[in-house]
């Protein structure tokens, strides 16, 4: 009975609106931050950092804001590729315009740069719904890619038709590019991604999250209730589009360095981070980072498992891959249609009622 | 609680892999799946075998065994980072990306790690002005040298006179496909042809509109920038619209037998530039199939010997190795570093010499590396598909490209890049 | 024109009920609402009023427009023709979610809870038009929010414990079963403060213990809040009982109003209800 | 006539033909939509599948051989016969049949009723499985499929039409591959109709499509219908599979021909055949012609990929249920 809720009591409402409300879950919570913070920069390497970590975070980040629109409003996308491409391109045209402006600064004012782009395309969702709306949100990522690819003012002119990042520093440590540490370049992204999840589970425990669920289970009765689904969708995807811009901002300028748009930014992701979500969990936080782990992680084990300890043939292991990761996801949805999160719920819920289940 | 245990093994594995083994490591960044598998296949086939031919044939280079690590790229770039970062620690020499998204991300970071990159007729054309970029190198020639030397063999063909001749440009809508415009744009206005650009958005499976274009505007001449599926549907779709094929020119990343043999017949006498010389009768040929092959250490299932990727392929595994056994020549040491290798290769010469004893003859240009000039001589052959024997034949000996107008470029190029990046240009 | 209006009103205005209670002004009036789907008219020009403080029903049988009649009110359908006065003022055409943010609330015939989330989320959705914290603060969780959120759950739990669901607070409404679903709604309409209630069937399928309670909820809230409600209930029982006045509907049109007692001598009213011939 | 004009007639008629092949995979979509309200992202995947499994067993290659040769050592590649056309066409239904059996059976069973999204998902993995089992099976090579169906230029009616205008025209090109797909579109849904209307599982399908509760009251086995419209998608894959496959060969990018179909089912409706047909008639005709009047000229070309999905947006926007979608009532 390591993990339990009796004896846990709480005397004002806001301490019941803790995110955490077990005492535990809490110190679990905090110990993993104080490790991310304190223990990994010191330990982490080139490969952990590119490799695992840095996507992971990132992805994160991106999972976040396509889970508010999509898991928390209901509104399914199938843009956040190009959403992202607008996060990359706009930092890229920040960084080199005002090169002496922070770069942290370049990345939120990323954000709020495709925040504007995303409540732009969000219109239609307020005519269209369901896969329909999916499927329009597809105009957006494939006309993005397209004018980014089209238009050189986006890419500086230069005659590759790449971007890519020059270094900037903050307090003298370079956190784009090639001299980045691998500490450092964990770090930006681990802080942007708690910012990202403190700002996101405060906005969806909060009035707005309840006008965008309220939307979302049922739209018509939450307009008579008194949600006005003009402001409480496009508001979702504002806020989606100003995560997801931050994660475009940093896979281009801290992770990868350099970018194309369709290769980058393609309709590949669109699909990679839907699917992050729906495999985490929509409409939880926690789901994001499951689902970003699952993808991210996973293939990296699965090719690890395959070529290095078995000593396969990559090109087996990585079709061996492909099958693993679909079966898997019939697998779970099967066992556990709403994702890892609920999975994770329910044996919490059951590790509260060990060793007496009954 | 497997998958913990699991990771416990990956976080121990990344660890203990920095001390490497003495021997010579090439990470070869392959992609058997995807899009693009049927090029990245026949490509790392030829890459692994030269190698394996070396260590069962010559026990190595220079006494040193090779040890190729292949890693799955799938075309993705973040899993071509994640190629690159497991395999860095383990003394990798040289990297061959294969991928254009890939060879950008990889050049900034192999800078600053010390490792040389080695991208062979694609990436990052400014490359070529080694004393921006010391660390990567892209001989023997680049994709304005392809343009230029294209035009070139065009200006042969009508006596040297291209004014009033219209050209149109298929390419790839992507950073690799614009790559020859400028270079293009410049040599129509020098030589008075016109230029007409057709863009093909990936992956270019759908080309109907382009091709009843040309089929309207009738270009003296189509050349194509394709990769993948376009080039496919790009050779079918010409002889649909029975456009002469032997005015239809390709790239070499478009020219390859997967290219051509789903159109058939139809793609009979289409054209395309090369690098190097194909010919099933290079002696090194049977030499891997006798001691590669034939021992079971084929990297691939061996059908691809012989084929345009897989002597480009192997091509570039001659280049790596040659310079290898240059910088065990300068340092006199056989187990050489990254940072030897790219002394290696700014000083690699390659004879016709060299190449008749390697079993290779005329396989490619004489040329020379140097710091100024990482880029070879920018020389190419134009071959042709013979669909009824499904052989490629050369059509001509190494052209030369037009210096005049590919170097302006390429030292803006690198300047802009300096200037962007704060480089300041000098030999190491 | 205004003088007619105010004539015809006048008598009702303002009565004292059976039970003593002082009826106020007229707070919604319906003037001569027509309502058509295609060619279907489901609402004939039909006009009444609802004043503060009372419990005023419409009735009818199933078809009637009933709550047709309720989706007018809401906001949801537009008459084609007709006007909805508004607190002794023309209502322009609003979107439903703008009459809520008038005061009126309303449950659903179908329930219409927001399945994903628990009771006490529900029942804090009552309360979003209360809520006007910027977006800045809810992100950062500062003061200001934390406060308004602290203070909108104090004003939930005092209607948690009028309606008595403590005990699911934080179960997710999707595993109730019906008839608690009907009070967890009534409470999310409870939760806005409403000037006007409109319940549409609030007792529809509930067995007769669950119908008592739920009378209990309608009268206590007109009691001790002074909600003026609206409902349209199937039982005529419980309609007699409850409601000051009531409205009788039947295929669209008005066939009757008055208090129970005149409505259920209302010869009309009861041959549409018992299905008498007219031959 | 001026060229021009005359060249838009003929840009008009190769989008219509495009068109066809849109509707072909938006079928595939549409059948199992309407039957099991699945929105089955895999179908671009199977038709890959059904196309490398169709050149797999006619060219005699032994499936899984790469996995099997790397496992045991072993080198198998081949069992040295080729299988005619036809009997390999029908060797693919099979297989095809098969796998919708295996779907049904390991993963929609035990998913009915669930939300649409998740049985999206659901068949996210299945694309995902689909895709490492075909590469294992057959390899990742690109493959041709010597099916010998007629291909280029229609010489007759160029030549026939060139008269039409001036001498910088030169005839209405039409792709005979084009032509043949029309007509097999067009057979298999005049047989998917026949089947559907004549026959007792075809009527059983449609009654399931209707009302799945009165459905099972009359005693239909769902079980067995998803069975049977998941097989028919495989059908309309491989067809789709093979006519785009001779052009390109199959490859991995087969796969992709579902993001064609996707704006086919916005414009025409999730749920309607006819609705597909016209969609992806529509589909390829407007982005044929913006790219010829507008996209090419103005916009500097390859503008394809988004118009479809645009012109797609701009029809929902007034029509949120699509040209033929089943009209949306709100109710509350």
């Amino acid at each position: 009975m390591l993990y339990r809720e009796a004896g846990d009591f709480k005397t004002s409402y806001s301490l019941d609106n803790q995110t955490f409300p077990l005492k535990l879950d809490r110190i679990v919570f905090y110990l993993t931050l104080a490790v991310a913070f304190l223990v990994v920069p010191l330990v982490i390497n080139d490969y952990w950092a590119s490799a695992i970590l840095v996507p992971f975070l990132i992805y994160a980040i991106a999972a976040i804001g396509l889970n508010i629109l999509t898991g928390y409003c209901g509104q399914v996308s199938l843009g956040t590729g190009g959403f992202m491409a607008v996060g990359a391109y706009a930092c890229y045209k920040l960084m080199t315009a005002f090169p002496d402006v922070s770069i942290l600064l370049h990345i939120v004012g990323a954000g709020f740069v495709t925040m504007v782009v995303c409540t732009v395309f969000g219109l239609p969702s307020l005519r269209i719904k369901g896969f329909y709306l999916a499927v329009a949100t597809l105009a957006a990522q494939f006309f993005l890619v397209w004018l980014f690819n089209k238009v050189p003012w986006f890419y500086n002119n230069n005659a590759s038709g790449q971007i890519s990042a020059p270094e900037r520093t903050v307090f003298g440590v370079p956190l784009t590019g090639p001299n980045t540490e691998a500490w450092a370049m964990y770090l930006v992204c681990l802080t942007f991604c708690v910012a990202s999840a403190f700002i996101a589970r405060n906005l969806t425990r909060g009035s707005l999250g309840r006008r965008w669920m309220a939307i979302r289970d049922m739209d018509i009765a939450a307009e008579i209730i008194g949600v006005n689904p003009l402001t409480a969708k496009l508001s979702a995807f504002a806020l989606s589009g100003f995560f997801v811009g931050i994660s475009g901002a940093l896979f281009f300028s801290v992770y990868l360095g350099a970018a194309e748009v369709g290769e980058s930014f393609g309709i590949d992701k669109s699909f990679l981070v839907l699917f992050m979500i729906i495999i985490g969990g929509l409409g939880s936080i926690f789901g994001c980072f499951a689902g970003a782990a699952f993808l991210v992680v996973l293939p990296v084990v699965l090719k690890f498992i395959g070529v290095d300890i078995l000593g396969w043939a990559p090109d087996l292991v990585a079709h061996l891959r492909l099958v693993i990761v679909g079966g898997l996801i019939m697998f779970f949805l099967i066992k556990e249609p709403h994702g890892l999160a609920q999975l994770w719920r329910v044996m919490k819920e059951k590790l509260r009622l060990w060793p007496f289940p009954h | 609680m497997k998958l913990h245990t699991l990771l416990t093994g990956a976080v121990m594995a990344s660890l203990v892999a920095a001390p490497a083994a003495a021997d010579l490591v090439l990470p070869d960044l392959s992609y058997r799946t995807g899009p693009y598998a049927a090029g990245g296949i026949p490509f790392s086939d030829g890459y692994q075998d030269y190698f394996s031919l070396l260590n069962a044939r010559d026990g190595g280079i220079g006494g040193e065994p090779v040890r190729i690590v292949e890693c799955e790229t799938g075309y993705n770039t973040e899993k071509g980072v994640e190629c690159y970062e497991s395999t860095k620690g383990e003394g990798a020499l040289v990297y061959q990306p294969l991928s254009t998204g890939i060879t950008y991300q990889l050049i900034p970071k192999a800078e600053a790690d010390g490792i040389p990159i080695h991208t062979m007729g694609y990436g990052r054309t400014a490359v070529k002005n080694g004393e921006v970029f010391n660390w990567a190198f892209n001989f023997p020639a680049n994709y304005w040298d392809a343009a230029s030397v294209i035009v070139n063999y065009l200006k042969d063909e009508n006596d040297g006179d291209l004014n009033g001749k219209n050209i149109a440009l298929v390419y790839h809508n992507s950073a690799y496909g614009k790559e020859p415009i400028p270079t293009l744009e410049s040599l129509a206005e020098s030589e008075g042809f016109t230029l007409d650009l057709l863009a093909v958005d990936h992956p270019g499976q759908e080309q109907t509109s382009q091709w009843l274009q040309i089929r309207r505007s009738r270009p003296d001449y189509v050349l194509m920038w394709g990769w993948g599926v376009m080039n496919q549907v790009a050779i079918q779709e010409a002889a649909n619209i029975r456009y002469p094929m032997e005015n239809f020119i390709g790239n070499w990343w478009a020219g390859a037998e997967h290219d051509v043999t789903p159109a058939g017949a139809g793609a009979n006498g289409y054209k395309s530039l090369n690098m190097t010389k194909v010919a099933s009768d290079f002696p090194v040929l049977d030499d891997i199939k006798t001691m590669v092959h034939d021992e079971g250490n084929a990297a691939g299932d061996g059908s691809n010997v012989g084929s345009v990727l897989y002597i480009r392929g192997m091509y570039a595994a001659m280049l790596a190795a040659e310079s290898i056994a240059k910088a065990q020549e300068i340092h006199g040491e056989s187990d050489i570093t990254p940072a030897m290798m790219r002394d290696g290769m700014e000083a690699l010469e390659i004879t016709e010499a060299r190449m008749a004893e390697l079993g290779m003859s005329g396989i490619g240009p004489e040329f020379s590396v140097s710091c100024e000039n990482h880029g070879g001589p920018g020389m190419g052959v134009m071959q042709q598909w013979d669909a009824s024997s499904g052989t490629w034949t050369s059509l001509t000996g190494f052209m030369d490209s037009d210096t005049s107008v590919t170097d302006p470029l390429v030292v803006a190029a690198s300047k802009a890049y300096a200037d962007e990046n704060g480089v300041t240009a000098a030999c190491l | 024109m205004m003088n007619a209006v105010a004539d015809t009103q006048a008598s009702s205005v303002g009565y004292t009920t059976a039970d003593g209670r002082d009826i106020g002004e007229v707070i919604l009036d319906l003037r001569n609402i027509t309502l058509r789907f295609g060619g279907v008219e489901a609402i004939k020009d039909i006009s009444f009023d609802i004043q503060e403080g009372e419990i005023r029903a419409i009735i009818g049988p199933n078809g009637a427009g009933k709550s047709s009649m309720l989706n007018v009110i809401s906001g949801f359908y537009v008459p084609q023709e007709g006007e909805v006065w508004f607190r002794g003022k023309p209502r322009p055409p609003l979107k439903p979610y703008q009459v809520a943010q008038q005061g009126i609330a309303r449950t659903f015939q179908n329930i219409a809870l927001f399945e994903g989330m628990s009771v006490l989320d529900n029942v804090m959705t009552g309360r979003l038009g209360k809520m006007r914290r910027g977006i800045l603060a809810q992100a950062l969780w500062v003061g200001p929010a934390r406060k308004e959120e602290v203070h909108n759950r104090e004003a939930v739990e005092r209607i948690i414990d009028f309606l008595e669901i403590q005990a699911i607070r934080k179960t997710p409404v999707s595993r109730l079963p019906y008839g608690l679903k009907k009070r967890v709604e009534l409470a999310r309409a409870l939760a806005a403060e409403p000037n006007l209630l409109l319940l549409d069937e609030p007792m529809a399928g509930m067995n007769v213990e669950e119908k008592e309670d739920m009378s209990r909820f309608i009268l206590d809230v007109n009691d001790e809040f002074g909600t003026t409600i609206a409902l349209i209930e199937h039982d005529m029982g419980v309609v007699m009982d409850l409601s000051d006045r009531v409205v009788v509907m039947d295929y669209g049109r008005k066939i009757g109003d008055g208090t129970p007692d005149v409505v259920r001598n209302d010869q009309v009213v009861i041959d549409a209800y018992l299905g008498v011939s007219h031959d | 006539m001026p060229a021009s004009l005359l060249y838009g007639v003929e840009v008009l008629i190769n989008g219509l033909m495009a068109g066809v092949l849109y509707a072909l995979v938006a079928l595939g979509f549409v059948l199992i939509y309407k039957a099991s309200g699945i929105f089955n992202y895999a179908q671009g995947v199977m038709a890959l599948f059904a196309a490398m499994t169709l050149s797999g067993i006619m060219e005699g290659d032994i499936p899984f051989s790469h996995l099997i040769n790397a496992m045991f050592g072993t080198q198998l590649h081949s069992f040295g016969w080729n299988v005619p056309a036809i009997a390999a066409i029908l060797l693919t239904v099979v297989v095809m049949a098969l796998l919708a059996w295996l779907v049904q059976r390991l993963v929609f069973r035990h998913l009915v009723g669930q939300e649409p999204i998740i049985l999206f998902m659901a068949t996210i993995g299945l694309a995902y499985f689909l895709e490492g089992i075909g590469d294992l099976m057959w390899g990742s090579e690109i493959r041709t499929l010597d099916l010998a169906l007629p291909q280029g230029a229609s010489l007759a009616i160029e030549n026939a039409t060139a008269v039409l205008g001036g001498d910088d025209f030169y005839g209405f090109f039409i792709d005979k591959l084009d032509v043949v797909a029309t007509m097999v579109a067009a057979i298999l849904v005049a047989a998917l109709i026949a089947f559907s209307q004549y026959t007792k599982y075809g009527r059983a399908m449609r009654a399931v499509a209707d009302d799945h509760q009165a459905a099972l009251s009359v005693g239909i086995s769902l079980n067995f219908i998803w069975v049977l419209v998941w097989t028919l998608a495989g059908i309309v894959a491989l067809v789709a599979g093979i006519m785009w496959g001779a052009k390109s060969g199959v490859q991995f990018s087969l796969s992709l021909i579902a993001l064609k179909a996707l704006p086919v089912l916005m414009l025409g409706g999730f749920t309607s055949i006819p609705g597909a047909i016209v969609g992806g008639l529509i589909i390829g005709m407007g982005e044929q012609l913006f790219e010829y009047t507008i996209g090419g000229p103005f916009l500097g070309g390859a503008t394809e990929n988004w118009f479809a999905y645009m012109l797609a947006l701009v029809v929902l926007i007034f029509r949120p249920q699509g040209l033929f979608g089943e009209r949306i009532i709100e109710r509350v």
